[in-house]
């Protein structure tokens, strides 16, 4: 007897916030704005959410950015309670854990807050709309392509990631995966996927475990900005600079120095300052009636033009810019 | 209870806790925003719900001169079964008695380290903490387990209707009803508080030390277990890294309420209140936008004041009084080495 | 032997004292207006009740607590010690009450710990230390090895280390407090001796003893405290050791052992060729309801080995015990206790006692099951139970609801008594029960026992006082080496006799050490010249 | 009577004459053998060589897992490999040592690993902020910063009495919250600190890794300082029962307070170390380390109730248990049960020690009951019972 998994239907349409969309609605003013990251204080969401808030100024509205100093589903939980209780117009969310954070999440869309989440998606029915920062097919695929151009389609390569259950980690590494299937890969063999769990030191002794057992390793694809700063770290400072290639997500301010000494070639990211300003005017959008979270709606993204929603209520940021040695120093942050 | 006794009573830091949690409330319900509303003190409540719980047992844990530091890696264990259970198709009644007995294994393992092969249990639960973690991941490994059926995600999550009291906080109140009871007024507490003192002088009295602190890591990590089970239906998800790093919080907690980090000292209520006064604070400063560095800032010297203020309350008193004693007068504390 | 007493002068000022001072601890009033002088070439008696104050004054002295009111002199000045530091500096040293050793340290160490002999940069000079140590040792006639860690020594043991670490300071003012509770005759003797030399040579002593003989002995000048307050300070050759006791009980004293003739009845436990191995070998003994039998030997015979196995504490290799015809399981208090046994331990604060937890929880503390209301604990029975016992072994407390310790140590040993008594056990086993108990104290224990035996309980009393064995016990068991080697009726029990056993001079002495062993003649010599030079000494004889 | 004894009072003159004197008792004079001074007996060589086994036994489980990980993987024997290895240990082991030399005192300090992430952040900032300024300003400043956090706990812990689990479990947060709070979210990256200070981080001095080399230096000095200074063996005096050493006049507000303090400089040192060898710091930094180095110290063989144990047993510790993690790694062990075999190898670790010291003891137990029964031959005076006297006769018959 008992309840068992079968019994349980799964939902997985998008939340949609059910009334119809005006798209010549204007922004409202003085919209409350709150960005929730996975962790305060980490680099990544301090740029993204700048830029959001960043936004929320230019659209009239009080923005905010508040979370947990642990990257824990729990403890963002809280956050969300708190926030709902603050009457937020709207939360920008990237998620811990997708289901972990999904029922206080339907509980403050239940109280007409709008929900939109950036970086890393919550269960689509706990939100109205995900701000994709790169579409994970795109991102799998290109990583692959950049490590084959680096080092000539041949030799054995390793994935190092974050922690293991980093859901878009692990989207990532599936696409990977399959791209690697392609006839001109064969020369090329993935030999591990290791886990530096976004902690530096951990990343570090991770790289030199990798370099250790697979003398013949011959490129680390580390798609974390934490783990190709520790992994380019290690490199740059061994033997095997230059000859084992690195590439993956990392900023240009950790890397520049690893690019310019030759450590790396060439390595990508979307621009996280961009990421925060549009998932801000998607909010606001949403919450002035602008749009309802539907496929097919369009919305004016300030600097970043119109966008279009996708299916499942994604947004797409836009391709990833790939940093070398010739554009890095035109970027900062 | 006489005027002296109530004024010592008053005095100790359990009452001074208890007075904590009053004033801290009345000072955030005019200060902050929303703090007052039924539906936030739902949240305090909620949010405090598997600290509780673990708190609990390890309440009496520490009384008994141990301590364990396992407790949220069960929890992450405990979780960890549910999920692939669930996952496997198991009916969910059944996977959560099989996290239970998973606990109880676990607190097994550390009942039988410390009791039969006699180590200390710092150590001990030090090691079992990387260790049940270890087993978590060696479970479920990367994947989070969700679609638990919404009847028990409802039950964590909601408050009995018309009030704003969850039912996982009337969960916890029959816990600590239950337990408060046994370690306060059962022959079995007078024997944990005695043998938390000296535990030689407990063997010598024929208290069965080694069976009593066996169960009672075994209880610690049912209770663990059980605030697993709460934390996989609240969040509706099962992971490996469930509730990582909880274990200095509960013992935070169960410190706060006033229990003497040597054994023998402390009393339930004055735990749950340390554990309430946290969860207060918490969401008060949260809701006022503060941030959570000054969180864990003021978590940490609170700590500190819970065991300095009648220390120095104490200190005062005797100067007060005039009289200076060059060393403080204790009371021939045993002096036993508890190692071997 | 020794200088009489009248051959030393003492020196015009005092060289430590204290002038009209009190101290309290919460409502207990230790001290009240006491005025204490030591003199260099002086052995000054401290005599009093439990509870009287002694070692508050000793504490005073060591600068552990400060005086409430009142003064401490330093060769007449007034002086603070903020610390026990402070008083070592001064050049007072100390034996406390209770040993207070680094378990984890070696005996050398231990003595030298804080003066340790240094060389070069300040680098311990072990080789110096251990050497000085051993010198120490030999002069005070121990064997001990000066490397060994404290951990693991006898009580005894510790209190030698205690008195060889006091020595070496080479203190102008040496205090003991009960240094001798623990040792027997020959360790009391040498002590002796090395005191007397110590005093001739100007050092102050203060001497502090339950055994009135060792004052009379030892002290030139005895001050009587009683209830904090100070009685008297007296010579001690004008003095009887009647007018002593009068000074610390106030009241005429109770017969010392009023052991009463009762009817022994059928067998209450018997233990058969119990065997711990490498402690106790082959044990067989019984003892009857309304019977006292006295289990005598010399440290370290293995007697409270016996009796802790037969409680239970520790688990036995061989052999079987039974209670009342029935087999008792091995290696579980519970069951001896369920059995009808209790135990009186022989470290009161280590196995008696939860030194944190009061009276009446001490007390209640053996008896959880049977104060149940319910499945719970009956508050009301608990106090009521504590109280009945308090009163009728006149426990001298403040409050019930007190912590055990903050009692004086007699009193402590009440308690233990107290918890025991109160399971109404059909077998007691005392383990020194009476040690570092007053003499008024301990003619009530004695009491107590006695009114125990006949009402039909069973009791083993394992004691180190020969005049205690004689004068309670209706039987004699000997141990030696791990061996019972001897019955002895009391009818035909003598000091001599009891001796000889227990040195191994008796016919049944176990194997490994054969008649005609020098070692063997040595210690019956020894122990005769022991008991010689207590009974030649002056003082004793009233 | 010896040249080394330091007189105990000033006054000398008041002293009680040399001690020498007591040779006037009349002492049956102890057979040779009761005085087990010289040479030492087999079972006594032996003890020694079990106790000092403890230590002993980690450099053979050090062995044995270089071994057997070299003989899957060469590799991991290569130059190259064993720096790193000691390079990743060098900052836990310093951590070790501190830590220890707390832990003999009876007490622990949780808040390494806050002390830790704050001065690894703070040198980050000083060097990214304050070009030009020299590295020794920066180490020194957070030596001080370390030593200051360290004065703190020495406080709460010494003088307030507040126990120092709860102590540092507060400044714990503390700490980190001020870290927190410096930081704001901010990272340095290696790109911003000089590189003659990240070069501190990999150059060698005749192959050995300066990081590593500092280490050594700290763990060598505080070794020597515990075994053979009056201040060192005082605090396992207080560790081992602290109520006596306050009446042994060992001033132990102060000893305990030093040691915390010393312990918070060696963190605030390893925090240097860790930016210097990382190049990357944020605000995050060594969070949850505190665990680790108590394990380490654990598994090395120092009792974590105080009083014995010595800080190159914390130090091999920390090596173990970092190579154990490096050797994971290596092995290609799947890295979702790294963490049950690092929790696992460390219980093993613990319970080993355990049944090393048990079999310690039981020789320890014989040994001593040999002694007795030898001492009870060879001094037969030793442990005769109290005869009466007239003084309790007139009493009893009273
Ligand atoms: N630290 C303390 N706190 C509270 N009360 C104390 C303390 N020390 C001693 N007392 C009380 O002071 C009184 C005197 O105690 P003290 O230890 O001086 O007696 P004593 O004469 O040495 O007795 P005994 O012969 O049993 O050793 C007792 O009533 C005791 O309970
Ligand atoms: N194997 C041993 N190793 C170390 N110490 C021991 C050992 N056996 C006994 N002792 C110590 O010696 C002391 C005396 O031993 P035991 O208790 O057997 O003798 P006893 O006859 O009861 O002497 P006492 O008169 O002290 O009660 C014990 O208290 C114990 O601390
Ligand atoms: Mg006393
Ligand atoms: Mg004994």
């Amino acid at each position: 007897g008992g309840t068992t998994k079968s019994d349980v239907k799964a939902s997985g349409a998008p939340a949609s916030s059910g009334a119809k969309a005006n798209p010549n609605a204007p922004i409202k003013k003085g919209l409350k704005i709150a960005f929730l990251p996975k962790q305060i204080n980490n680099p990544y969401f301090t740029i993204a959410d700048k830029g959001g808030t960043d936004a929320v100024k230019e659209l009239g509205g009080t923005g905010k950015e508040v979370g947990p100093s642990d990257a824990s589903a729990s403890s963002q939980v809280s956050y969300i309670n708190t926030l709902m209780q603050q009457q937020q117009d709207a939360i920008v969310i990237s998620a811990n854990d997708p289901n972990a954070v999904a029922p206080s999440l339907k509980q403050a869309m239940g109280q007409g807050v709008k929900v939109v989440t950036y970086d890393s998606d919550a269960a689509p029915d706990a939100r109205n709309l995900f701000i994709n920062q790169a579409s994970a097919e795109d991102l799998g695929r290109t990583e692959v392509q950049q490590i084959a151009k680096q080092i000539g389609n041949k030799g054995e390569i390793a994935i190092l990631s974050a922690t293991p259950n980093a859901t878009n980690q692990n989207t990532w590494i599936k696409f990977m995966k399959d791209e690697l299937t392609k006839p001109q890969y064969s020369g090329m063999k993935l030999v591990k996927v290791a886990y530096g769990n976004d902690d530096d030191q951990k990343s570090f002794t991770e790289t030199q475990g990798l370099l250790k057992s697979y003398p013949n390793l011959k490129g680390i694809i580390s798609p974390t900005t934490v783990g190709i700063a520790a992994a380019a770290r290690y490199l740059s400072s061994s033997k095997y600079k230059g000859k084992v290639k690195l590439t993956g997500l990392g900023t240009p301010n950790q890397m520049r120095k690893f690019v310019k000494d030759g450590t790396v070639d060439a390595f990508e990211l979307w621009n996280p300052a961009d990421l925060g300003y549009l998932g801000a005017y998607a909010a606001a959008a949403i919450s002035s009636g602008q749009i309802s979270g539907a496929a097919g709606e369009k919305f004016k993204a300030g600097k970043l033009g119109e966008k279009t929603i996708g299916k499942n209520g994604e947004v797409l940021l836009g391709p990833p810019t790939v940093f070398n040695k010739d554009n890095i120093d035109n970027f900062n942050f | 209870m006489s005027v002296a006794a109530l004024r010592h009573r008053l005095a100790s830091w359990e009452g001074a806790i208890f007075g904590l949690v009053v004033v801290s409330w009345v000072v955030a319900s005019l200060t902050v925003d929303g703090f007052s509303d039924s539906s936030n003190l739902s949240f305090i409540l909620i949010d405090v719900t598997e600290i509780a719980i673990m708190a609990i047992t390890l309440t009496l844990v520490i009384i008994a001169a141990e301590i364990d530091l396992s407790v949220a890696s069960t929890l992450g264990l405990s979780c960890a079964v549910i999920g692939y259970l669930w996952n496997a198709g198991w009916p969910i009644e059944q996977t959560f008695v099989v996290a239970l007995c998973v606990g109880a294994v676990c607190g097994a393992l550390n009942g039988f380290l410390v009791t039969k092969v006699g180590l200390p249990s710092l150590a001990v639960t030090i090691g079992t903490l990387a260790l049940y973690r270890g087993l978590a991941y060696v479970i479920i490994g990367d994947k989070a387990i969700a679609d638990f059926p919404p009847r028990y995600t409802g039950w964590a999550t909601e408050t009995i209707a018309g009030t704003p009291i969850p039912y996982s906080t009337l969960l916890v109140a029959v816990l600590a009803v239950i337990v408060g009871v046994l370690l306060h007024a059962s022959p079995v507490g007078r024997a944990i508080y005695a043998l938390g003192y000296n535990e030689e002088a407990a063997r010598f009295a024929g208290v069965r030390v080694k069976r009593i602190k066996f169960w009672l890591f075994v209880a610690s990590g049912v209770f663990s277990a059980l605030a697993g089970i709460v934390y996989t239906l609240r969040f509706a998800s099962a992971r490996a890294d469930n509730g990582q790093g909880l274990e200095l919080a509960v013992v935070a907690a169960v410190l706060l309420g006033g229990v003497s980090i040597f054994g023998g000292r402390g009393t339930l209520p004055g735990v749950l209140a340390g554990v309430l006064l946290f969860g207060i604070l918490r969401n008060a400063l949260i809701l006022a936008d503060v941030s959570n560095e000054v969180l864990n800032f003021v978590t940490g010297v609170l700590l500190i004041i819970s065991v300095l203020a009648p220390n120095l309350a104490g200190a005062i008193r005797r100067a007060r009084s005039g009289r200076t004693p060059a060393i403080q007068a204790t009371p021939a504390v045993s002096s036993a080495n508890p190692t071997q | 032997m020794s200088d009489p007493p009248e051959s030393t002068t003492p020196t015009s000022t005092p060289t430590l004292a204290l002038v009209v001072v009190s101290k309290s601890f919460g409502a207990v009033r230790a001290l009240q207006d006491v005025t204490l002088e030591l003199y260099g070439g002086e052995v000054h008696g401290l005599a009093g009740e439990n509870g009287a104050g002694k070692s508050t004054v000793v504490k005073t002295f060591a600068g552990v607590h400060r005086p409430d009111s009142g003064e401490v002199l330093l060769d007449g000045e007034p002086v603070v010690f903020h610390g026990p530091a402070d008083a070592q500096q001064a050049g007072v040293a100390v034996i406390y009450q209770e040993p207070m050793l680094f378990p984890d340290l070696s005996v050398a160490e231990n003595i030298f710990m804080g003066r340790q002999p240094r060389g070069r940069v300040g680098r311990i000079d072990r080789r110096a230390m251990h050497a000085e140590t051993a010198d120490l040792f030999r002069r005070l006639g121990i064997a001990m090895d000066p490397q060994q860690p404290a951990r693991g020594l006898s009580i005894a043991d510790q209190q030698v280390v205690e008195i060889a670490k006091a020595l070496s300071r080479n203190a102008r003012v040496l205090i003991m407090d009960e240094p001798t509770a623990a040792l027997t005759g020959q360790e009391v003797a040498r002590l002796f001796t090395v005191t007397r030399t110590l005093r001739d040579h100007g050092c102050a002593i203060l001497f502090i003893s339950h055994r009135l003989e060792e004052i009379f002995e030892l002290c030139q000048t005895v001050t009587t405290l009683r209830d904090g307050r100070l009685i008297a300070t007296e010579k001690v050759a004008e003095l009887t050791a009647d007018d002593l006791v009068h000074r610390m009980v106030g009241r005429e004293l109770d017969v010392m052992y009023p052991k009463q003739d009762v009817r022994v009845g059928e067998v209450a436990f018997e233990v058969s060729r119990l065997t711990r191995e490498g402690v106790f070998t082959d044990v067989s003994f019984e003892v009857r309801r309304g019977e006292i039998v006295a289990l005598a030997g010399l440290v370290g015979a293995g007697r409270s080995e016996v009796a802790r196995a037969i409680f239970g504490v520790d688990r036995w290799d061989g052999g079987r015990v039974t209670v009342a015809g029935r087999p008792l399981p091995a290696a579980s208090p519970t069951a001896a206790m369920s059995a009808g046994i209790a135990l009186v331990p022989e470290d009161r604060r280590l196995q008696g006692l939860v030194m944190e937890l009061s009276i009446e929880r001490n007390i209640g503390l053996t008896q959880l099951r049977s104060m149940r209301r319910g499945p719970l604990v009956s508050r009301r029975l608990e106090r009521d139970r504590a109280k009945d016992w308090a009163l009728r072994l006149r426990l001298k407390f403040a409050r019930l609801a007190d912590a055990v310790g903050v009692l004086s140590g007699g009193n402590q040993q009440k308690v233990v008594l107290a918890k025991w008594l109160a399971t109404e056990p059909s077998v007691l086993i005392v383990d020194e029960p009476t040690r570092g108990i007053d003499v008024g104290t301990k003619a009530e224990v004695h009491r107590l026992l006695s009114e125990l035996a006949a009402e039909g309980l069973a009791v083993l009393m394992i004691s180190s006082e020969l005049p205690e064995v004689l004068g309670m016990a209706d039987r004699i068991l000997v141990m030696h080496e791990g061996r019972l080697v001897a019955e002895i009726p009391a009818s035909d029990a003598t000091e001599e006799k009891v001796m000889a056993a227990a040195t191994g001079r008796n016919g049944k002495t176990a194997a490994g050490n054969p008649a005609g062993d020098p070692a063997g003649n040595a210690a019956g010599n020894a122990a005769g010249n022991a008991a010689g030079n207590a009974q030649g000494s002056p003082g004793s004889t009233a | 009577m010896s040249e080394h004894r330091t007189p105990v009072h000033p006054g000398g003159g008041h002293g009680v004459g040399d001690p020498s004197t007591l040779e006037a008792a009349p002492a049956t004079t102890p057979g040779p053998e009761a005085v087990p001074t010289g040479g030492k007996p087999p079972a006594r060589r032996l003890l020694d060589r079990l106790t000092r086994f403890r230590e002993l036994g980690l450099v053979v489980a050090i062995a044995i897992l270089f071994g057997a990980t070299g003989a899957a993987n060469p590799s991991f024997l290569s130059a190259q490999s064993i720096r790193d290895i000691l390079l990743n240990a060098s900052i836990i082991t310093l951590l070790a040592v501190g830590q220890a030399i707390v832990i003999v005192t009876r007490n622990v300090d949780l808040s390494v690993s806050s002390i830790t992430g704050l001065t690894a952040f703070g040198s980050g900032v000083l060097l990214a902020d304050h070009h030009g300024l020299p590295v020794a300003v920066v180490v020194l400043v957070c030596l001080a910063i370390g030593a200051v956090c360290g004065a703190v706990n020495g406080l709460l812990v010494a003088y307030a009495k507040v126990p120092a689990l709860v102590a540092t479990l507060g400044t714990l947060y503390v700490y980190r919250g001020v870290d927190y709070a410096i930081a704001k979210g901010r990272q340095v990256n290696a790109a911003d600190m000089p590189a003659g200070f990240l070069s501190l981080g990999t150059k060698q001095i005749a192959g050995i890794p300066v990081l590593v080399i500092v280490s050594a230096v700290v763990l060598v000095v505080v070794g020597w300082v515990l075994a053979n200074l009056r201040q060192g063996r005082e605090l396992y005096a207080i560790g081992s029962h602290p109520e006596a050493a306050v009446l042994a006049g060992i001033p132990v507000r102060r000893r305990i307070f030093a040691a915390f303090i010393v312990n918070g400089a060696i963190a605030g040192l390893a925090g240097v170390m860790w930016a210097a060898r990382f190049g990357t710091v944020d605000a995050t930094v060594a969070t949850g380390k505190e665990l680790d180095v108590i394990a380490a110290v654990v598994v090395g063989g120092v009792a974590i109730f105080g009083g014995s144990g010595t800080v190159y047993g914390a130090a091999l510790g920390a090596v173990l248990l970092s190579s154990i993690s490096s050797a994971l790694a290596v092995l290609r062990v799947d890295s979702l049960a790294q963490n049950a075999i690092n929790g696992l190898l460390l219980l093993a670790a613990i319970v080993l020690d355990r049944v090393l010291a048990l079999r310690v003891n039981a020789t320890l137990r014989r040994r001593r009951f040999a002694s007795r029964r030898r001492a009870a031959r060879g001094q037969p005076e030793r442990g005769v019972p109290r005869p009466s006297t007239e003084g309790a006769k007139e009493v009893s018959d009273t």
